[in-house]
């Protein structure tokens, strides 16, 4: 199947928000990359069982509970194959992706990193891929080192090796949510193995858009978040190869990760349940497990697809229309960005531009993103941006420079 | 949803393309605070240089949108020259036309404010009103600083 | 309004699993300990926020996104009042009790903790309040003391001024889930304090099925799960007074927790936030609000009037029927217990107990609670523990009796 | 849901009220291993005495509900004075019955099970799977100890 043979009206017919009206306007969303919206096969699979099929799991073993137990550990194998993980009991549910990242700094890196040894990050992270290891140097006296942007916002890696040498981690985002930039996952994560360093991708905007293979990737953690890929908020995903998994300490203490509890101490639990400590997400795993199915039934390829085809169209669509006026961050070769487009327009401060675009219901994030680090060298404290997703098409894009229109009335420009 | 004319009216749009008193005063002998907007990014500093009980020279930095840049400018004339006691009061009558609680149990001080209440508007606009309010938070936290 | 006044009927007819059949047979689900049905009112809150209303909290501008906030921070407020805490940015959104417990011990502790420091537990915790101290132990190297308990299962006070005697820390639960033993939790606040102890309540068991007042209380730290207080699953709240909170170290890193990120280092934002790294779980805040408001409205005096009632008629009907041949464990006076009654019956191993009951759809569970030092100290290392909620009846005590009959057939006891 | 006849066979309740082997070997020479069910909270240890390629003498200690019990019972009367392939065989013949999978792709080894067909009725009730394998899990982690 093609992206072609989608019928994309059917996919935003799906999504009752993108749908919806404020003051009698369609809202136009574009501002997946913040969170995605979600679409009635999610929300139905989460209420229907509230409604029908909720009892605990993995604690009691009564007919209900053992159902529950299933569902629940049948998204984890649904997450496993949307991932092509090797083993289920490596997709370990977290509440979000920041706490996946957290749970590998403090249990892996807590573990195996000592003073003076080097974590390799870079310039275009996340907030969520900086602090822990922030938090970590401090604690341990690491020390991080940073993989700097080209012109276009991709990674340079004139200097990898050097920046490589003699180090223990590099973490890397797999697509920048500011730029959209997507880096070249596998050679970096064979780059790191070859310096001899454990690879880790902030998978958190790349899972929702493209196909995902953990193991081509050659990765030895994965992180993302359900959230951002139409499944519901409070789930999140770490993946470990069983080896590293296996080794590390536990992060969260509690009941379900222990195998044996005695006054002067306790033994840990088996995969996945040693990372998983109290009651779980159990709705939003299946939420996240339902998600999974309805982007499996698009097939990631096709999601591609249309994120490039749509990324391309509007990358056009509003430098035809605004030249000099805008300018978008990040790389024009849509082989190496997705659906997001960081820009500034005009004088006009982000803030005031979504404002102007929020009258138009064109609903923009402006801020920093998440990306302070990355802000600075683009020299903004802040840029619009506007992500697209499945239920996006060309109208949206259109609308967008439409709506743009009005901040030049406002502002005089 | 209110027309944006509400938000942007000519004067504030004024103070956003001509800011008043920006720069920075040497600390000491001035004071200065910062403050961050964590939605949006802005940024803004306040410098006071307080002789005895009277504001006698205020700058500001950083950078924003238009509505903290120009309540932020709006800001710094209306204290400029002003008894710090008199501009505490200025400070509640803001945050008050703004809908800003304060646990201050004593009536909001009966005081003009002038050009300030171009920006009465951004109350239909909640999201902004941090936008707004920023510039008079540092303002309170350099007026601590003083103490 | 008194317990006599609400319909309790209506109550259980809110609830669609206990309304619901297996095999044909109504389902007696007794089981809340371990987590709770949900409402109409809790599932169709969440299912209508993520049709209409779902957005990103704290991050954009748009009205949509100002709306989903408002949303999550009223919640917030609902949570604040429903527990009296004095500010509504001292109450924290975690993933469930198990993550705010790891919190408080992770950041207040391992901030303030030293070598020889005395932290003091009891005998009837949850793993998650003593594996979290067991890590510090490890790490930190404090001394871990523990409160024993009398005969019935209610905290042994002889000793306590010499146990808190030095002691940094007094963690304890509110309500054992295992005994159904209330604590006298403000007595043991002002102990705490007057030993120059902090005072940790852990209330996951309390605060669904009783008033609480944290400052009536006195306690520091007040932690519980939405999914046992008929709210969804995927958040937990943990509060704390805002002094001790301003001046802890965060626990996560990430996005939202952060005033600035430098490539040297990250300043923290101010409370709440500081505690809430990355997109926190918006939907289930919504549910949780809803759940706040549903049980507010029956009135938590008459919640725990109604299951007092029904503790005793439980205690009553099953001791009664049965004799010697059950064994209900904690205090008889339900002035001092909640609605838990773990049991041994005969010699019938729990799980064979819960798998007799089962067959009649009676939801009981069998093992060892995640109390595995008080299964140690009742001499087994499994319970079969029925446990009552707003939804049950004597109806559901007298299928509790009934269903333990088919257990004597089988092993011919 | 199929009835509770077919779980508590007759056989299963005599080797729960008395089950065979009951005890402790000293080790060494014995080698033992200990198994959790974090589920229900079963406890269960499999001693076993291995002289060349000969399980000599098993005890099981441990405390659980009638399946995990009555299983370690008839476990222990399945291996004893076997040689250990052939108790191997009968563990993956034992765990194929409680239709878990191996990693080994040879064909599963055609063994008698005797009295432990009794237990085939546990597949019927899922949950029970993990009572009825941990015995077995135990002792394929004891015969490792011995390796
Ligand atoms: C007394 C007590 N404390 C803590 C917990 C942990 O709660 P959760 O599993 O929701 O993190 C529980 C419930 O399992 C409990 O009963
Ligand atoms: C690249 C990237 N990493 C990490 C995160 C953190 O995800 P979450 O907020 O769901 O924890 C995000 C999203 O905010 C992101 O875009």
């Amino acid at each position: 199947m093609s992206a072609a043979a989608v019928d994309w009206a059917r996919v935003k017919a799906d999504f009752p928000v993108v749908n919806g009206r404020i003051d009698g306007q369609p809202i136009v969303y574009l501002d997946s990359a913040n969170t995605s919206q979600k679409p009635h096969a999610v929300i139905d699979a989460m209420a229907d069982f509230m409604r029908h099929a909720y009892a605990p799991i993995n604690r009691s073993a009564y007919r209900l509970a053992a159902a529950a137990t299933d569902a629940y550990e049948g998204a984890r194998t649904k997450v496993q194959k949307f991932i092509n993980a090797p083993k289920a009991h490596e997709v370990v549910f977290t509440k979000n992706a920041t706490e996946s990242l957290n749970l590998v700094a403090h249990s892996w890196g807590g573990a195996n990193l000592k003073r003076g040894d080097a974590v390799v990050l870079t310039h275009m992270e996340h907030h969520a891929n900086i602090v822990p290891w922030q938090m970590l140097a401090a604690s341990h006296g690491i020390e991080l080192r940073w993989i700097p942007l080209t012109a276009d916002g991709q990674l340079d890696l004139t200097n990898l090796s050097t920046l490589l040498d003699g180090a223990k981690v590099l973490s890397f985002t797999a697509m920048s949510n500011v730029l959209g930039t997507i880096t070249p996952v596998a050679a970096l994560c064979k780059a790191a193995h070859d310096a001899g360093a454990v690879a880790i991708v902030d998978a958190c905007q790349y899972v929702p858009h493209n196909v995902t293979d953990v193991q081509a990737w050659g990765a030895d953690f994965v992180t993302f978040s359900s959230h951002k890929m139409v499944g519901p908020s409070g789930i999140g995903v770490m993946w470990g190869r069983e080896a590293l998994l296996d080794a590390m300490p536990p992060f969260l203490g509690g009941g379900n990760m222990i195998a044996d509890v005695r006054l002067d101490g306790f033994t840990c639990a088996e995969l996945p349940a040693k990372f998983e400590a109290g009651t779980p997400p159990i709705v939003e795993a299946v939420g996240l497990g339902a998600a999974v199915e309805y982007l499996s039934g698009l097939g990631m390829s096709n999601v591609r697809q249309h994120e490039m085809h749509l990324t391309d169209y509007a990358l056009r669509t509003l430098t035809d229309r605004y030249g000099d006026d805008i300018t978008i961050h990040g790389p024009r070769n849509v082989e190496v960005r997705g659906a997001v487009l960081s820009f500034a327009f005009r004088d006009i401060h982000p803030h005031d531009v979504s404002q102007v675009l929020d009258q138009k219901n064109v609903c923009v994030r402006a801020g920093h993103h998440c990306a302070k680090p990355l802000m600075r060298l683009l020299g903004a404290n802040a840029t619009a941006r506007a992500s697209f997703y499945i239920y996006n098409d060309e109208s949206d894009a259109d609308a967008l420079a439409d709506a743009l229109d009005g901040a030049s009335d406002i502002f005089g420009l | 949803m209110p027309g944006l004319e509400d938000l942007y009216r000519e004067i504030i749009l004024d103070h956003y393309r001509s800011p008043r008193n920006r720069g920075e005063l040497p600390t000491p002998p001035a004071v200065h605070a910062q403050g961050h907007n964590p939605l949006c990014g802005d940024e803004i500093t306040v410098y006071l240089q307080i002789d005895g009980d009277t504001i006698t020279d205020v700058k500001v930095g950083g950078q924003g949108c238009s509505i903290s840049q120009s309540s932020a400018s709006m800001m710094s004339q209306a204290v400029k020259g002003k008894k710090v006691d008199d501009v505490k009061a200025v400070v509640r009558k803001f945050k008050s036309m703004m809908s800003i609680d304060d646990e201050d149990p004593t009536p909001i001080p009966e005081v003009k404010l002038g050009d300030l209440e171009a920006l009465q508007g951004v109350v239909k606009f909640p999201v902004r009103i941090k936008c707004a309010v920023l510039a008079w938070n540092t303002l309170t936290e350099a007026l601590a600083e003083a103490q």
